[in-house]
Formats: structure tokens, C-alpha cells, sequence
């Protein structure tokens, strides 16, 4: 269980100060599949950093099983890719392995990971030479291979194509039906987020956190995304987002 | 084959622009501008060379590339630790940055003395004097190199659990190359002048005991025949260097 | 009314010290003024300095050594000696008196410090085997700048180059158990220590006012003759400015220096060319110089 | 206030360690383990300060500073052009790298007839000595920092039709600043040293100067006094050189 | 008018070759606007760097009006923000009117267009203080401000939520409208593609070009998105995409 209790977070810099969370509470269970929605710069990666431990809460507190988050606990994807030029993709994806050393991923079982993103072949490519879309599943596949069981997604597939997408999201739920992960993923696209998760938290710019359930079965199929109520639900969450327009 | 093509293409123009310069100077000092016991001719600097190459090559660059090697691996294997060390510790870096700074404002004749008490006059005393001239960029490079990498990188493997020491061997040593990279190819030539100036302080191989024994003997020729060996020995260690960096840091554009 | 004087600069040996109470005293009671004379002093970075520079004219006048303008000239440098300085060596034997050395003989076996100077090595050939030692029984260390750490540490056992009025006096002062063993009294041919040297060209064409310099000069050594003690004080006041020197070491130093600076039978100034003939014979079969100097051409005495 | 307190708080354990050093190192020159002609005691070297504090500071470093100032400073400005020269056209570098590589492998010593002969005994010699030495790692740091920009920036300001001389200006110079200012820091340490060196080379004022002088004397204490000195000068220039540094980069991280 | 005939690109780095592209060929009338899409890593953003004059064919040509191309043409906004670090947002978004002495941009002007992005009051911010979308918006006017007469656009909104998404599109149009540049978009989002386009390009992984006219007049509005007329061409788009899966 992952809790976020009253937390507060306030950018700092010299003089400059940005307030840009306040008493954030939010409660995640287990295996549970969140999407964290709002508009653009009202804090939705300013969280996933708190939980990832990369930034620490001014008040209040994030626990994880009851117990302070700390740095290593959970597998994060920033919202820029941040390949290492200076390593393969297949030794990038490697990085987490690299770190932890228990859960050891074999360099045949990364190069297997990497052909069901489409990208077989590129294993001894630089970074620099993979289009914007095939940079991102490389980013994805390194979050996914720290082999945590949270897992927190900045917009993972914000640069693919209908198609790719669609094959991404297919083959990430059946990995996480398979590893129960909790995930919180970002997204820009409602559809995506309704048609993933569990529940829809929508982040408005007055640090409102609003909370929409999902409630369709799973296994899901793609005809989901053309039922009544999917539609409804959707179209419900792009009032709500209208309304922080003013 | 094709180095060799590439090679003379790249240094070609350099190598004319040194011919005609030697030519030049050749007739100036023919011509009596400049005496040529204070800058010799380049034919006599030539044939000083010629007359005295076995020994000029084979013994003394010899020794003097000796004493280099050893002052430039200590000087990078103790430059990099203290580099890392003061990347590690900020108690460590406020002690050693100082005296780091210290032991390169003191004048190396004043530690002569020291160096003559400490060393004697065996080959460790120039190793001593290479290192302390090599291992100053060394340690400046290498910890600006270090200190410079981007935060958003270290942050993610911070958020993967990275340790201090992962982040550093995972990002920081390959981010921190570049710059260092940078200060090897000025060490690499600072060692060779500290090994050339550790001589001075009392030897009897090495270029620049040569080049002190022919200045004493009001030889010119004779001085500027080590000074160019020494020139070609300095030159093809920085391309060395920059070869191996170059290599190294191939894949870097991202 | 400075601007009629005529500028010479000189350029000493080493930094001001002892030996150098005559420039100092002549230029502050005004005998080089009165000769037409403005002198300017100048300090060299390497010992070689001075006669490169005085060759090319870049100075009209260099203090330097008797044996390096032979050698000068057996490069083609050409310079000239004006005048004899220090007439006799000031070069010797420097040893540690507890290494059991008594007399040249007594190297072998031992370590010799030297400056990298081409002639200490011959100068100790000619000692031992002058007494009949063998000169490849001795190892000659070339201890770079530093001749007085080199002995006072114990590297070397001698030193050949460390002068009887300078590293020796230090030496002593500094409790270190110094002997000095004289090079001309065993077999080494006498020669000047110090002598003023000219460029060929200048002593062609300024012959008149280097003459009176040197008259200028020989006034000022007879004071430094008649009170020591007032013409150190010039020296060190004029010192004092920047830089301190040891008035006890400069006194015994001074003391050691005005015998050997010109006496009834060779006056101050004047060179001797037997001295000069001897040395070039000398430097010629120790090989120090590789063709034979003419040492007729090497030194011209000037009438003042 | 708050600058001397954080002050204090950064260099409080160096001058701790410095006053343990000092006090061991006093105790072992009392005790006779280190001849005080070689290693003088502080004690004695403080005194030698002491007595002669005002000429040491208002004559002898007032002079060095002023050689370092504009050595320095020419060697900022020359360095930086040839750098640019060497960055815009693989001509330029392929006949300048080499002459720089060459003035470095020449010992100085041997330069001395040439610089006494350009310059006489001005201040110049000294400057030309200082700039030799400090304009090395200037030319390679610049230029290295200037090659090690991120492409895809430049191709940016290339689509925008930039001439060369505007990436240079927008991109290249800011990307290179923090090897350029690495190499700054090497720089004014090696401006000082150069400057004591060139002092060598005939001079009748300054640290250097004095140093030598002293060293003939075999007067340890006022060597390691005027060595002091240079060495808190030296730290002097290399933390302004940094909080420069630190000013300039603020806004670096992304 | 921009014409790219039988253009050909392979990258080449050593041994490693990779051909992107083969036998390009498109014309596009001043003025109009066409959206690129397809499957990630087919080489739209390549099409871009090229029409940018930032790689060379290695085949055909590329022509603007008749002329080969060259740099500083058009106004390109890469895929990657590349905001300079050390610049703030405004001397960020002034950098191409810095570069082209005509055609000043006022810093008031300046001040005024990122008010209308939605960032306000972030003029003298600097890049790491900005959101992910807001870094896209700021890439964004950045290349609007070159004032060319071409724009090549990849992928400007991926980052933004629907609203704000929407907001930048009306506004894009808007003055789209009004100075008829012509505009080359690359997009995953196909209602994007549509809404905004006279013509959808869609780049196949064997390199056909395949035209779709989108026929509805201008100006448009919102509504549109949920025409017949539009869902069919969308969905038919859709087809063809999807018979890329194999
Ligand atoms: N390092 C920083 N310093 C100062 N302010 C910052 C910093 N990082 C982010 N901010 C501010 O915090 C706010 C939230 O940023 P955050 O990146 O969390 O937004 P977001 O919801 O992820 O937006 P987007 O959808 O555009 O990615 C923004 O207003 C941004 O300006
Ligand atoms: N510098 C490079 N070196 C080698 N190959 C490259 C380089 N840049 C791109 N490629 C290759 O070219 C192909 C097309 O890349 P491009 O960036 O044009 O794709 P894209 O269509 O824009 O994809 P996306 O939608 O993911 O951005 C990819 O397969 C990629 O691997
Ligand atoms: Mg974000
Ligand atoms: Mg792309």
C-alpha cells in the first residue's frame, strides 16, 4: 500500500519559490493501476519525483507498507527519456540489473524484452541513433526491468503512433495482470488512461486531487473503448478537466 | 595504408609550414641576424642530431621517457584517487584542494633541497618532479569533471537505489571523460617538462641533462637538438593521448 | 646633467654580493659619473647569460669567467676579457672533512658533486691523477643547482664548483664539517676567477669608455681596499632596499677576496698571459675545448 | 558577515590540519630529524615573515602580481583567440596545435638568451615567461570546450539559418564555459609560477626573485617565507578564479 | 510551393548502415497544411531534418519554390524541446529573432505570446523550472518566432493534456490563418492529424507516401470531430495504419 498524507511541496531557488503541491493525500493499494491526469504544470511528475524519493515532501508524509519511502523502492520513468549516450540500448536497459544486484536480468532475456517492443535488432544501437518513439519503449523497458513492484510511468508512451501504443498498452497490462505491479502512470490521453487503470486521479491546478473509478472487468478488451459507459465516463472527465480552463 | 594517407593529409600542412619555417630561419641566421651561438642554424641543430642520435635517442630520451612514464602514471593514479576522493568528501576536498593548490606555488627550485635529501639523486627524484607538475590538471580536471554531470541523470539512478558509488562509476566517470580527457592531454605534457626540469636538479641521462651539459658548454646546436627531440617526443604523446580519447569518447554525441 | 653620459650596462656573474663592493662603491661615490659614465647593473638567470649577451651587444660588459671566455671562443663566440677581476681562483676542492679526505688521492672511492659544468670534471682528473690516484675510482654526480644541499645532506662527499668565499663560508656557518683543498697548489693551472667581457665588436667601438670604466672601477676597488667595512656597507644599503645579505658571511667573504684582487706584482685589473697561455694549454689537453684557442685574441689588457 | 562565517566554516578544517602540520613539523625540525637549512622550522619561517613583512608584500608580491596580472591576462586573451581560430578552421589547427605543443616541450631555461635578447630585463621577459606557461591550458581547455557541444543544439541554430560565427556566439560559448573555466583555474596557478620563473631569469624584485636569492644564501627560512607567500597568494587567485566560476554557471543544471 | 523528389537517406556511422528513406517524393502548395504521420521509426522526423536542410539527401532534391533548400528556410522545431539551459524562457523564444536581424521581435511581443501559450508570468524562469508541456510550449513559440514562411513541426503537442492541447491548436490555426504559412506537422494523434490538416500524409514503413485529402472547409470548427464524414476518414486511416502491423 502506497500512501501520500497531507503532503506539501514547494519549489525553491535563491529567492524564487513555486509552491506547487499542497496536502496531497492519496492512497494506492496494492496491485492496484492508477492514472494521474490534469493539466500541463500542475505538478503531476512534481509527485511521481516525491514518490520516487527524488525530491523530499516539505510536510507530511509517503509510505509504502507503512514504512517511509525511501530512494530504490520503486521503478521510475522520467518524463524525458535520459538514455546514457555513452551506453547500447541493450546495456541501457541493463542499467537496473547493473544496480541491483539480486533479480539478475540475462543479457538474452533483455535482448527477448527488447523485440516484444519492436525493437529487435537495435540492441547494439547508440541512443543516438533511435527515433523519439523507440528512445521512450527503451526508457520503458529500463523502468520495467528494475523489477520493483511500483512502478511509476511519466507519460511512457507520449511519443508513439495509434498502432505502437496500442501494442504497448496491450502488452503492459498483461505483464502487470501476470505481476500484480502497482503502477501510476501519467498520461495525457484520457482514453488511455480510462481503458488502463483502475481508477483516474485527476490533479487540478488548485491541488485538488479528484477521483474517478473505473470500474469495467478486466481482462479488457479494445471494444471497451466503444461501450456507452466508457464514453460517458470519458466524456464526464473532460468536463471536469474543462472546468479548471479558467 | 590508410592511416598513414590520413595522417599526411592532416599534418601535411603543418609539415610545410615547418619547412619553409626552418628555411627561413636557416637564412636568417645565415645571414647574421641572429648569432647562431644564441639560435643556431636548423642544419647545425641537424647535424648535432645526427652526429649524436644513438645516444640522443637510446639513451637519454630513453631515460627521460622513464622518468615520464612513472611520474605520469603516479601522477594520474594519485591525481584521480585524490579527484575522487574530494568528489566524495567535502572534509577531504577542504584539506587536500589547499595543499594541492600549495605544492604548485612553490617554486620547484625551492624544493630542490628537499627533494636532494628525500630522493638522492636516483631516478626518483625527476619521477617526483614530473609528478608533482603532471598530477596538478590531473586533479583539477578530473574533479570539474566529476562535479559537472547532469543532475537529472544522477537522479535517475538515485531513484533506481543506485549507491553513491554506482552513480559514480555508472555516470559520473563517463560523463566526467571529456574534461578529463582534457587535462591528461595537458599532462601528459607537463610531464614531460617535469621530468625534463627534474633533471636539472642533478643528473646524468635524460634530455635535459643534455640540454643543461650543451648549454654549459656554450653549445647551442647541441641544446636545440634535445630541445627538438623533445619538441617531437611532447608532440606525438599528446597525439597519443588524443587518439585514445578520441577513441574513447567516440560515442558520446548524443 | 645626465644625458650626456654615456650608458654602459654590466652584467654581474650572480646576484650582488662580496665580490662585487667595488662596482657598487664607484657607482655611489660617482667615479663611473665623472668618467661619463652611466652604469646600469643587470642580473643573469643562467651563468652563460652574460657572455651570449655581451657578445651580441645586448650589454657592453658581462662579468664572467676565465675559463668559459676560452670556451666561448673555442665556440666562436666572440668576446673579449678587459680586465682580470679576481685574479685567482675561488674554486676549490670542497669536502666533508669527516669522509676521512685528506688529500686528492683520497676521492677515490668517494662521490664529487658538480653543477653541470663541463670543466669539473677534467679540474678532478687533474687533482687525482696529479697525485697520483686513479680518476675512474671517483664518481663525479652532477647535483644539478644545488652544490651546498648536495654535500650538507650527505649525497656526495665533495664538491668541485663551490666557491672558498661563498658555499664554503655557508657551509661552515651552517655546522656542516667543511675542509677546502686549493686547485692550483695540485696541478690545476692558476687562472682569474672573474673577468670583464666585452663583445668584439664593442671593444672596437667603444674601447675609449670601457677604458674608463675600468679606471673608474680601479678607483672604487682602492677604497674597498682602504675601508672594507664602509664599502660593504655600501653594498648592503644598496641591498637592503630588496633584499638582505649576511653582513658576517659578505665580511669573511670580503676578507678571502681582497688578496686575490690584485697585489704589487699584478695589479688590480691587470691579466697575466702566461695565466692565459697556461689555461688555454690546460683546457686544450683536458679536451674541455675542442680546437686550441688563440688566447692572444682572448684578452686585451687596456691602458688606465 | 554571513560570507566570513561560511568562510570559516569551509576552511576551518584546513587551517586546523595546517596548525597540527606546523606544530608536528616544528617538533621534528627542533628535534633535529631534518637540518633547519633544508626544512626550516615555522616558527623561523614566521619570524623571517615578520621581519620582513612590508618589503615581502608591498615590493616583492606587489611585483609578481603585477607580472601575473598581465601575463594573464594576454594569455587569456591570446589563448582564447588561437582557440577560436583553431575551432573555426581545421587549417589553422593543424599548423597552430603544433607550434603550441612545441612552446611547452621547450625548457624555459633555454628560452632565456632568446627572451633576455627580445625583451632586456623589462617586466617583459617575466610577462612573456608567465604568458608561455599560462596560455597552454587556456588554448587546449578553450578549445576542447569548445568542440564538446552537443550537436543537436548546433543543428537547431543551423536550421535557423545562424552563421557560424552565431552558434559560436550562442551556443558554443556557453556550452563551453565550464571547461574553459577549469582550465582558467589551472591557468592563474600556472601564471603565478610562471611568473616566479621568469623572476629566475634576471630580475631585482619579486617573490621569485627574493626566493632565489635566499636559496643562494642557503637561508631556508626566507625561501619557505617567500614560498608562503605565493602559496596564499596562489589559493587567493584560485578561489576568486572559482566563485567567478560559480557565479557565472548558476543557471547550468537543466 | 516545397517539393522533395525521389529523396533518399540512409544513415551511415562505420560499418553500421541504415537506409530510412527511399524514393521520397511529395509536393506541398504554399500555404497549405499537412500533417506526417505513421508508425514510430519510419523517418518522419528524418523528412523534417531534411526539408530543415539539416541532413542531405543522399538522393533527389529538395526544392522551395524552385530552389534548392538551405538553411535557416524554415522554421524547425525539433522533437526534443532543446531549450537552452542557461537562457531563460524569454531569450529562449527571442533566439531566432537574435539570429535574423530582420524581422525584430519586441520583448514586449515576446512577453505577450507567452501569455497566450499559457505561461505567463515565466519570462525570466529558466528552462529546469518548467513542466514538461510547458518546455513543449516554449520549443513551440521559439519556432513560430523564426517568422518563416514554412514550419516543420514535430510533434508540438505531444506532451499536452487535451485542453491545453486543444487551446494550442485553435491558436495555431488562428494564425495559420491569418500569415498562410505553410505548415508540415508530425503527429501520433490521427484527430490532431485531421482537424488540423488540408492533407495527411501517412509515411508506410516500406516508404510509400500515402495522401489522404481531409476535404472539410474552413474555418473549422470542434464539432467536426464528431461528423460521420470525419470518424470515416479517421477510422480509414486507422485501417491503413494497422495493415502496417505486419
Ligand atoms: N526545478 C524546478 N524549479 C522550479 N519550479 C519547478 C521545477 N520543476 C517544476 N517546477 C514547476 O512545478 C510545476 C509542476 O511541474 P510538473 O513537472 O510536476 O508538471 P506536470 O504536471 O508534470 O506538467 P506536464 O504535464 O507539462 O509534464 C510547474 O509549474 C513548474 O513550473
Ligand atoms: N543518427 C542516426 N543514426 C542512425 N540511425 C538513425 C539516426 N537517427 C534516426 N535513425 C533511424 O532512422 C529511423 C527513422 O528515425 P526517425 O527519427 O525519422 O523516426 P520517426 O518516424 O520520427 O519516429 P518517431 O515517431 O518514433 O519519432 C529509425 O529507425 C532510427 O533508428
Ligand atoms: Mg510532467
Ligand atoms: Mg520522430
Amino acid at each position: 500500500m502506497l500512501e501520500l498524507k497531507d503532503v506539501s511541496y514547494t519549489f525553491k531557488d535563491g529567492q524564487k519559490v513555486n509552491p506547487v503541491l499542497q496536502n496531497i493525500n492519496l492512497t494506492i493499494h496494492r496491485g492496484e493501476f492508477v492514472s494521474l491526469i490534469g493539466k500541463s504544470g500542475t505538478g503531476k511528475s512534481t509527485i511521481l519525483k516525491l514518490i520516487a524519493g527524488l525530491l523530499h515532501a516539505d510536510h507530511g508524509s509517503i509510505l509504502l507498507d507503512d514504512k517511509p519511502i525511501k530512494l530504490g523502492d520503486v521503478g521510475y520513468m522520467p518524463q524525458h527519456d535520459l538514455l546514457f549516450s555513452w551506453r547500447t540500448i541493450l546495456d541501457n536497459i541493463l542499467l537496473p540489473t547493473e544496480i541491483k544486484k539480486q533479480k539478475k536480468v540475462k543479457k538474452q532475456e533483455a535482448i527477448q524484452w527488447l523485440e516484444k517492443v519492436g525493437l529487435a535488432g537495435y540492441e547494439k544501437a547508440y541512443p543516438k541513433e533511435l527515433s523519439g518513439g523507440m528512445r521512450q519503449r527503451v526508457a520503458f523497458l529500463r523502468t520495467l526491468l528494475t523489477g520493483k513492484n511500483v512502478l511509476l510511468l511519466d507519460e511512457p508512451f507520449g511519443a508513439l503512433d495509434a498502432l505502437t501504443k496500442k501494442e504497448m498498452q496491450a502488452w503492459l497490462l498483461s505483464i502487470w495482470q501476470e505481476t500484480k505491479q502497482t503502477v501510476i502512470f501519467i498520461t495525457h490521453d484520457l482514453e488511455e488512461a480510462l481503458y488502463l487503470s483502475d481508477r483516474v486521479m485527476l490533479l487540478h491546478p488548485d491541488d485538488d486531487l479528484e477521483e474517478s473509478p473505473i470500474p469495467f472487468e478486466r481482462p479488457r478488451s479494445r471494444d471497451l473503448l466503444y461501450q456507452q459507459d466508457f464514453t460517458r465516463i470519458r466524456k464526464k472527465l473532460e468536463d471536469r478537466l474543462r472546468h479548471d480552463e479558467n | 595504408m590508410m592511416k598513414i594517407k590520413s595522417f599526411i593529409r592532416l599534418y601535411g600542412l603543418f609539415a610545410i609550414f615547418t619547412v619553409i619555417f626552418l628555411i627561413a630561419m636557416e637564412a636568417v641566421v645565415e645571414a647574421g641576424f641572429v648569432p647562431s651561438y644564441i639560435i643556431p642554424a636548423p642544419s647545425e641543430v641537424y647535424r648535432a642530431i645526427i652526429d649524436n642520435l644513438s645516444s640522443l635517442i637510446f639513451v637519454h630520451l630513453k631515460v627521460t621517457m622513464l622518468e615520464l612514464g612513472i611520474g605520469f602514471i603516479l601522477s594520474v593514479v594519485i591525481g584521480v584517487i585524490l579527484a575522487v576522493a574530494m568528489f566524495f568528501s567535502k572534509t577531504i576536498e577542504k584539506i587536500i584542494y589547499p595543499i594541492v593548490l600549495i605544492s604548485q606555488t612553490i617554486p620547484i627550485i625551492a624544493l630542490s633541497p628537499i627533494f636532494v635529501l628525500w630522493f638522492g639523486y636516483t631516478i626518483w627524484s625527476k619521477v617526483a618532479v614530473t609528478f608533482l607538475i603532471a598530477f596538478f590538471p590531473i586533479v583539477v580536471g578530473c574533479y570539474d569533471g566529476l562535479r559537472s554531470g547532469n543532475s537529472e541523470y544522477v537522479d535517475l539512478l538515485r531513484s533506481m537505489g543506485a549507491t553513491k558509488w554506482q552513480i559514480f562509476t555508472k555516470f559520473h566517470v563517463s560523463s566526467a571523460l571529456p574534461v578529463f580527457f582534457s587535462s591528461l592531454k595537458l599532462a601528459i605534457v607537463y610531464a614531460l617538462i617535469g621530468a625534463t626540469i627534474g633533471e636539472w636538479l642533478g643528473a646524468s641521462e635524460g634530455l635535459g641533462y643534455y640540454s643543461r651539459r650543451m648549454s654549459g658548454q656554450l653549445n647551442a646546436a647541441g641544446v636545440f637538438a634535445a630541445i627538438t627531440i623533445l619538441s617531437i617526443a611532447g608532440i606525438i604523446l599528446f597525439i597519443i593521448m588524443s587518439l585514445i580519447e578520441k577513441r574513447l569518447l567516440r560515442n558520446r554525441r548524443s | 646633467d645626465n644625458n650626456k653620459l654615456k650608458d654602459v650596462t654590466i652584467m654581474l656573474d650572480w646576484y650582488p654580493n662580496a665580490v662585487h663592493s667595488a662596482l657598487y662603491v664607484a657607482k655611489e661615490k660617482g667615479y663611473f659619473k665623472d668618467e661619463g659614465i652611466n652604469l646600469k647593473i643587470e642580473m643573469p638567470a643562467d651563468t652563460n647569460d652574460p657572455l651570449k649577451m655581451a657578445a651580441v651587444g645586448k650589454i657592453d660588459l658581462a662579468i664572467s669567467y676565465q675559463k668559459q671566455v676560452l670556451l666561448s671562443r673555442s665556440e666562436d663566440i666572440p668576446v673579449v676579457s678587459i680586465g682580470s677581476y679576481v685574479q685567482h681562483p675561488l674554486d676549490a676542492l670542497i669536502y666533508n672533512k669527516s669522509k676521512g679526505i685528506t688529500r686528492p688521492k683520497d676521492l677515490e672511492g668517494k662521490k664529487v658533486g658538480y653543477a653541470s659544468s663541463p670543466t669539473s670534471e677534467p679540474i678532478i682528473k687533474t687533482l687525482v691523477e696529479h697525485d697520483g690516484g686513479d680518476m675512474s675510482k671517483v664518481k663525479m654526480v652532477d647535483v644539478g643547482f644545488d652544490l651546498m644541499p648536495a654535500l650538507a645532506t650527505g649525497k656526495v662527499d665533495a664538491l668541485e664548483g663551490a666557491y672558498i668565499n661563498h658555499e664554503y663560508l655557508l657551509l661552515k656557518k651552517e655546522g656542516v664539517n667543511v675542509g677546502k683543498m686549493s686547485l692550483e697548489d695540485n696541478g690545476v693551472p692558476d687562472s682569474s676567477e672573474l673577468v670583464f667581457v666585452t663583445g668584439e665588436k664593442t671593444l672596437k667601438s667603444e674601447k675609449d669608455t670601457l677604458t674608463k670604466f675600468m679606471k673608474a672601477l680601479a678607483k672604487g676597488q682602492d677604497d674597498v681596499k682602504k675601508n672594507p667595512k664602509s664599502a660593504l656597507n655600501v653594498l648592503l644599503d644598496h641591498e637592503n632596499k630588496n633584499f638582505k645579505l649576511d653582513k658576517k658571511v659578505e665580511t669573511e667573504s670580503l676578507n678571502i677576496l681582497l688578496p686575490l684582487m690584485g697585489d704589487k706584482t699584478t695589479p688590480f685589473g691587470q691579466q697575466n698571459p702566461k695565466q692565459w697561455k697556461n689555461l688555454a694549454d690546460w683546457m686544450y689537453k683536458t679536451k674541455i675545448t675542442p680546437k686550441k684557442v688563440n688566447y692572444k685574441d682572448a684578452f686585451m689588457n687596456l691602458n688606465y
